[in-house]
């Protein structure tokens, strides 16, 4: 096919990395709750929408520089991860998993529908300043301001967070959290704080996340939350739950066989692309069962 | 009637167990002891099928069972008690014996929804079946709790329960007296005894309880850091100074 | 030191500390005995706060400790060692050693004491960098322990220690249990070893069934007939 | 015996009076309830009774729909409809329940071939590969235009399923379920939930035992979905979607880890929507019906999680006799 | 009311993913009842909206059209998508009461459901042969390209019958590329870049798609420097056309609708006064109007048929011969009861939404 050049390929390369960058910066805020209580957060998606929607709401009234928003935004996820943690979480912390998927599957209908209520279903346009679109050329390859700073990012959030948890006492309380919690008691952590506080910063990251998306794709509605949440449950999945690492992963390799099973199928067949993505995912699991960086060490005795 | 040869087993650079070797006779109980980390449950999860073999071989009344999965191995009729006791956690002690009965049955799925005779015959018996062993083992009056909120030692023994309702042939018991005071141990090695008797069954022992090793165990086998350092009576083993220099301690011997 | 007043524990509807009195005092090892079931890990995991009384007190140092969170407790200096390990199954040998000093910020200490477990257990040693969740059981007993050790705690308290342990290690603790106590470590022993737990113990409490039966000295309890007939062997 | 015959009569006596005096509205009510609770009851042997969490039935749903449809459509309307039909589809035309029972054993086909691969996979690993196949369905459906008209959908289905075969469809698959359950088949597959290891090493085998429940209950799945097929009487590939899992789901956890509880969460989730309809026409405040279930939801989860009726089941014998009919 | 109530039935998915479509049009019902029973309703009766939301759930119309008709509407209203109307529409059929769909387009609707089903706004074919023919005389459009929104009927209908015309006008080398897209995709880097690689380059893009996303698509399209004129149907009339790409981008697009927002015919004038009283703010699309017209529609008909019977209804509106709504004027000749009716051509230009011309085309 005449379209198929380097210059062409390198461009979905980038494409695909861009779209990881979000999807992977969703998937670990999920992966952060997920491991850490087990819950498939299936609100998180609707975070990513408030978010948005705060994001858009600070941009109108502030006309204040982007790294503010940034910043606010972040605080606005921070708060809301806390009184969702609070009210709705906390109480069923000892019923089995499924309950609390159950649960967020509750909150998420709540957002959405009172965001239907309060905004109408009808998309809004999310404006950015005209120098975030500001088109780069690198090689063959040209992307816009706002993408730099998506996967710059991303990137930084991302490594700081592996940090975070993997040499502060927060974060190996959070590990000790995510393996036994009576232990983790017994150890003197305190177990709340730590579930409060992956739940703030996940839910941060959601809408950091939903900043980007709506600064990327222009456009922001009520119901938009699904299908991120969807997205990052599948990533942090693919990725092996257990290390915040997978989902990154994960969430890379969502962005790009999303991007790329369009970008090299022939036109007609791009109406399969979720089913070779989902296919692909699939024999991504079934060759590592527990995800690509999952492993599975439980010994029999 | 169980013979294992050259068995090996890697754990990434481990190599937790080594050449190892053993003859089961039908009726016997062995023993099997060693320090801690020393390969025993190791070579339980191999005989079983849980672990994979990295050599060797392991045959059942001359039937080659190596790398069989474990419901293979286990419907062939040999069945294990685990050291951390795993029961079927949410459900009652009743409910957990009658699974185990699952082996026994031989009914199909139309016999289900007909209600057929073979069915309810079966499940009679399953009904009578329960209650004998649970008497047996002297837990009758747990019958109706949840398995996981019952204290250790009643665990302990609803899994040997659970073990023997499923008729084996031969029992690998991993452990049965860890957690238990010395009386209830007492009771345990009666219990272990007779139904040996009772149901003619061959039994394989890890224990480092050794009151009991040495009071049921017609054989020992020594095993550390995955070979097998003394084979023997327990007399003999007991008074093995590598057995003591290793594993028992030399205040015991004293 | 530890003081339980009329303690009731219910387990949903289940009643199962009734009303329980126990004290250790300051510089004592105290055992607790009993039956399987009779409420000996109930009684440790309600101290420690993993469980909350319905009814009675806890006073610790004189302070009214019944409500308070767990990671309250174990600032407060008390060290549970809980019965099943409770592991941190993903994490090396060495996390969970590391987690057991969780608490505390004296890093070179906490490296001395790091050293003084390994040379109690060596083979956790050898294993340093192995996932907790695929050690032997006993090398798991071994960790538990040495984790609990790891906080320096004033109150040590033990549930079943030699659980699942080689002869010549359980020896070892037991002199591991005296020694501490030595440096002055109060301790609460829960064992079914009870000959062994009564020989290094001060004074002892019997359990049956949610209520304390019996209690005294650790020789008199080991000199009574009941006792020696249900829980010390023929 | 005679509690299940009194069961059957009773349910009977009842489904004819509300043939009787319900209105068209009520009377599709009462049916989608029946379909409701054959999916709860069908989904609840892998994820309630096998411990396996599946979010495939819609999936099954929509191949029993759409073979059902297909086969009970008249071979005229084919011909303008779906003219590329393969020839020996384009010709048949199939009674309703035969069309059923072969939308079922079609869906619990795809069910043994998908399985196979797919439950060595736990948990959440599974959840996700059962939500791509629902996605790769979905995909085929749409795409697939010759067979099924893509994302326009069949429509026009002839209306064959009334109260009775609804109520005939709920009496099976409850049926079964219990039978199942009460037998070693279903305790190995409880035994599966609470420890594969342990399971296993009594002689279970783990490749059988999750298959068997996957493999019947997608059978009810693909039945349910004819069901609905000839309820709605249009179907489109998103009629059975991600939504529809979650709710089946939901319906167990509020009901409970039992048949009883699948029973009691269908009805509720069911009912509750459609009872809830007139206080939003009322208000015109559209979305309250989600708002007010969701909070319900929430206190029932936090009152009760696990659900209304726990794990228990109701003892028919023993209800009858509290209730003095039985001697 | 001497003469009591006539109860009209609406049936509109007003949460999930329809939502933002659906949810205008009920506006516009709303919005009709309010100014007919202000004026003293229709035979001395008042109109009452039975409204229900139906979810965006097929399950869901087939049993809330169950409930309006066990209710007694003497009509049904309902819906911008006809995947809906094919699950509710059946049973008003077979209940003889009449259903018009005010935003559905699939022209053969009414031959699928029977002769109780009406369309308020044209077909698509009749839209996709006005942009066809629009773009081959007008613009002298030679080459064009076709994207499709693969997962909805009414974007794979548009395409198909602009290709018809399309392809009939200019013959079959005039399609260079037919490419795909699915509804709420968010990147088209890949489409976009199969474009720039063609050679010859095409005189413009036809896009067809709903309005939740054809604003991205200009966006992105725009933004990777593609300048040819772009071209759509009435899935384009939405604010977000030209508010996500802004008015920089928002460029050159040509596309067909019902009514043009700057007619200066008071009707239209009105219907934007009134309905910005009503709700707080302009109309968010076309299917409020096409909503507004549907019931306008439902009460000429009870007024030519002095009843309120469904049948009688039914039978005045298939006579209907000139109402002048909002959307256009509306006959339906010859039997059809799909509306013959103009098509309204628009043009973007720098973010401005103009007024081209209304268009019939021969069919
Ligand atoms: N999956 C694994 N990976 C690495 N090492 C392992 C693994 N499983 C077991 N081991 C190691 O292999 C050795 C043998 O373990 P095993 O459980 O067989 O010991 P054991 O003799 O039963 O000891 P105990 O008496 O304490 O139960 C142990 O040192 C253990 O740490
Ligand atoms: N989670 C629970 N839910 C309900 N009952 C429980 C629960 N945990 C323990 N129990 C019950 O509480 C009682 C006391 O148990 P506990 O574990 O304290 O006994 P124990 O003395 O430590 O026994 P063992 O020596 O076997 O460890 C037992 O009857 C047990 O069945
Ligand atoms: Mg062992
Ligand atoms: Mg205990």
């Amino acid at each position: 096919m005449s379209f198929l050049s380097i210059g062409y390929i390198l461009q979905q390369v980038a494409n695909g990395f861009i779209l990881g960058s979000i999807y992977s910066l969703v998937a670990i805020g999920f992966s952060m709750i997920f491991s850490i209580i087990g819950l498939i957060n299936f609100s998180h998606g609707d975070i990513l929408m408030l978010g948005a929607f705060s994001a858009l709401a600070f941009i109108t009234a502030l006309h204040g520089p982007i790294w503010v928003v940034f910043g606010m935004v972040g605080v606005v996820g921070f708060l809301i991860g806390i009184a969702i943690e609070r009210v709705a979480f906390r109480p069923i912390r000892s019923a089995p998993q499924v309950t609390g998927f159950i649960t967020s599957l509750a909150i998420s209908s709540l957002i959405e529908n009172f965001g239907i209520l309060v905004l109408t279903a009808q998309p809004r346009s999310f404006n950015i300043p005209d120098y975030l679109n500001g088109l780069l050329n690198v090689g063959a390859v040209s992307f816009r301001v706002i993408d730099a700073i998506i996967v710059a990012l991303s990137t930084t959030i991302v490594i700081s967070l592996y940090m975070y948890t993997k040499y502060t006492r927060m974060g190996m309380a959070m590990r000790a959290t995510a393996q036994n919690i009576d232990a983790s008691r017994l150890m003197g952590i305190n177990v709340n704080r730590v579930i409060m506080i992956a739940f703030a910063i996940g839910s941060s990251l959601a809408a950091i996340a939903g900043l980007m998306w709506g600064a990327k794709f222009g456009q922001i509605s009520p119901l938009m939350g699904f299908l991120p949440g969807l997205k990052a449950f599948v990533a942090a999945v693919i990725g092996g739950i257990r290390d915040i690492r997978g989902a990154v992963l994960g969430g890379y390799v969502l962005g790009f066989s999303e991007v790329l099973f369009v970008g090299l199928l022939p036109p007609d067949m791009s109406g399969y692309r979720d089913a070779f993505v989902f296919t692909l995912l699939i024999v991504i699991l079934l060759i590592k069962p527990e995800g690509m960086l999952g492993r599975e060490e439980e010994v029999i005795k | 009637m169980l013979k294992v040869d050259g068995l090996k087993k890697w754990f990434g650079g481990l190599l937790a167990v080594n050449d190892y070797s053993v003859r089961l006779e039908e009726g016997e109980i062995v023993g099997l002891i060693g320090p801690n980390g020393a390969g025993k449950t190791t070579v339980f999860n191999l005989i079983t099928g849980v672990l994979k073999p990295s050599a060797g071989s392991i045959k059942f009344e001359d039937r080659e069972i190596t790398g069989l999965k474990p419901d293979k191995i286990a419907s062939i009729g040999i069945i294990r008690t685990f050291q951390n006791v795993r029961l079927f956690g949410g459900l009652t002690v009743e409910e957990n014996l009658r699974i185990a009965h699952y082996t026994r049955h031989n009914y199909r799925l139309y016999d289900v929804f007909l209600s057929s005779k073979r069915f309810r015959k079966e499940e009679e018996k399953l009904f009578s079946d329960v209650s004998e062993y649970l008497n047996l083992v002297g837990i009758y009056s747990f019958k109706g709790y949840r398995a996981e909120d019952l204290p250790y030692g009643i665990q302990k023994r609803v899994e040997i329960a659970r073990a023997l309702i499923s008729k084996p042939r031969l029992l690998l018991m991993d452990e049965p007296a860890a957690g238990l005071n010395p009386n209830e141990t007492e009771e345990i090695m009666e219990l272990v005894v007779r139904v040996r008797e009772m149901f003619n069954l061959t039994i394989f022992l890890i224990e480092h309880d050794m009151k009991m090793v040495m009071g049921i165990c017609s054989r020992v086998q020594v095993l550390n850091r995955g070979e097998l350092i003394a084979e023997g009576t327990p007399e003999e083993v007991q008074n093995d100074p590598q057995v003591i220099e290793a594993y028992l301690g030399r205040k015991r011997v004293a | 030191m530890l003081e339980l007043k009329g303690v009731d524990v219910y387990y949903g509807k289940l009643y199962i500390l009734k009303g329980i009195n126990v004290s250790v005092k300051k510089g004592e090892i105290v055992t607790i005995i009993g039956a399987n079931g009779a409420g000996k890990t109930t009684t440790l995991r309600t101290i420690s706060g993993l469980v909350h009384p319905r009814g009675g007190s806890i006073y610790y140092n004189g302070k009214e400790i019944t409500r308070e969170s767990s990671n309250n407790i174990v600032k407060m200096g008390i060290s549970h060692c809980p019965e099943g390990r409770q592991l941190f199954p993903y994490m090396t040998v060495r996390e969970n050693l590391l987690l057991g000093a969780y608490l505390r910020n004296d890093t070179n200490a906490i490296k001395e004491d790091m050293e003084w477990v390994y040379s109690i257990f060596p083979i956790l040693a050898e294993r340093q960098k192995q996932i907790a969740g695929t050690l032997s059981g006993g090398e798991q007993e071994m960790l538990a322990i040495g984790r609990a050790l790891m906080s320096r705690p004033k109150l040590l308290m033990l549930d079943e220690p030699s659980l699942g342990l080689a002869p010549i290690v359980v020896d070892k603790i037991f002199d591991v249990i005296k020694e501490l106590n030595g440096k002055g470590v109060t301790i609460l022993l829960v064992e079914q070893n009870a000959n062994m737990a009564l020989e290094i113990a001060h004074r002892g409490y019997v359990m049956e069934t949610g209520k304390i039966s019996l209690q005294g000295s650790a020789r008199e309890l080991f000199e009574d007939e009941a006792v020696k007939r249900a829980y010390l062997g023929g | 015996m005679i509690a299940g015959i009194y069961t059957l009569v009773i349910l009977g006596g009842i489904s004819y009076t509300m043939e009787r005096t319900l209105n068209d509205y009520h009377l599709t009510v009462v049916e989608f309830l029946g379909i409701y609770v054959i999916l709860a009851v069908s989904l609840a042997l892998t994820n309630s009774f096998t411990g396996l969490f599946s979010l495939g039935h819609p999936a099954f749903m929509a191949i029993g729909a759409y073979i059902s449809a297909i086969l009970t459509f008249p071979p005229i309307r084919k011909a303008i409809m779906m003219p590329a039909l393969p020839h020996f589809l384009a010709n048949m035309q199939l009674p309703f329940c035969l069309a059923v029972i072969i939308g079922g054993v079609i869906a619990a086909l795809s069910a043994f071939i998908i399985g196979f691969p797919v439950l060595r996979l736990r948990g959440h690993y599974l959840a996700v590969a059962t939500i791509g196949f629902m996605i790769i369905v979905q995909v085929l459906i749409t795409n697939m235009n010759s067979l099924t008209r893509g994302p326009l959908g069949i429509n026009g289905i002839y209306p064959y399923t009334d109260i009775w075969w609804v109520y005939i469809w709920v009496v099976v698959t409850v049926y079964t379920v219990w039978r199942v359950l009460n037998s070693r088949f279903g305790r190995a597959m409880l035994a599966i939930r609470e420890d594969e290891i342990a399971a296993e090493s009594l002689g279970i085998s783990l490749t059988y035992f999750k298959l068997f429940p996957l493999v019947l209950g997608a059978f009810f799945a693909g039945v349910a979905g004819g069901l609905w097929a000839h309820l709605v009487t249009a179907i489109t590939p998103s009629s059975f979607s991600l939504p529809l899992a979650f709710l089946l789901v939901v319906m167990l956890v509020i009901g409970g880890k039992s048949i009883t509880g699948a029973i009691i969460g269908a009805l509720l989730i069911g009912i509750v929507s459609e009872l809830l309809r007139p206080l939003e026409m009322a208000t015109q405040m559209y979305g309250l019906t989600q708002i007010v279930t969701a909070i319900g939801l929430l206190a029932i989860l936090i009152k009760k999680p696990g659900g209304i009726a726990g794990s228990k089941e109701i003892n028919l014998v023993s209800l009858y006799k509290s209730l003095k009919v039985l001697r | 009311y001497a003469g009591g109530v006539i109860k009209i039935g609406a049936l509109y998915n007003l949460t999930g993913e329809m939502s933002s479509i659906d949810a205008p049009a009920l506006n516009g019902v709303k919005l009709a009842a309010k100014e007919v029973n202000e004026k003293g309703g229709v035979l001395g009766k008042k109109i009452r909206i039975i409204a229900i939301d139906t979810k965006t759930n097929q399950k869901e119309c087939a049993t809330a059209a169950r409930q309006l008709l066990s209710e007694g509407v003497v009509a049904g209203i309902g819906y911008g998508d006809t995947t809906y109307v094919l699950a509710a529409a059946p049973l008003f059929q077979k209940k003889h009461v009449p259903f018009i769909t005010s935003g559905a387009t699939l022209p053969e609707l009414p031959k699928m459901i029977g002769n109780y089903m009406f369309l308020v706004p044209f077909g698509d074919n009749v839209q996709a042969y006005a942009m066809a023919d629009f773009l081959y005389k007008d613009l002298h459009v030679r080459r064009v390209i076709i994207w499709t929104n693969k997962a909805t009927d009414y974007t794979l209908a548009l395409s198909k019958y602009f290709k018809e015309r399309f392809t009939k006008l200019t013959g079959k080398k005039s399609i260079l590329l037919e490419d795909f897209f699915q509804t709420g995709d968010k990147d088209y880097s890949a489409q976009i870049a199969r474009v720039k690689a063609l050679k010859p380059q095409p005189d413009a893009l036809f896009i067809s798609s709903i309005p939740d996303d054809i604003g991205i698509i200009v966006k992105q399209v725009r933004e990777a420097g593609i300048k040819q004129p772009i071209a759509g149907g009435d899935g384009y009339d939405t604010p977000l056309l030209v508010k996500v790409p802004g008015p920089k981008l928002a460029n050159d697009i040509y596309y067909t609708t019902h009514q043009a927002w700057d007619n200066p015919d008071p009707v239209v004038q009105n219907f934007i006064k009134n309905y910005k009283r009503m709700f707080g703010h302009e109309p968010e699309n076309a299917f409020a109007a096409l909503g507004y017209d549907a019931l306008m529609l439902v009460v000429r008909a009870i007024k030519r048929a002095g009843s309120d019977n469904p049948a009688a209804i039914r039978d005045a509106l298939a006579k209907e011969k000139g109402y002048h709504g909002v959307a256009g004027t509306i006959s339906y000749k010859n039997g059809s009861r799909v509306p013959q009716k103009a098509v309204a051509i628009m043009k973007v230009e720098q973010g401005k939404i103009k007024f081209v011309k209304m268009v019939m085309p021969n069919m």
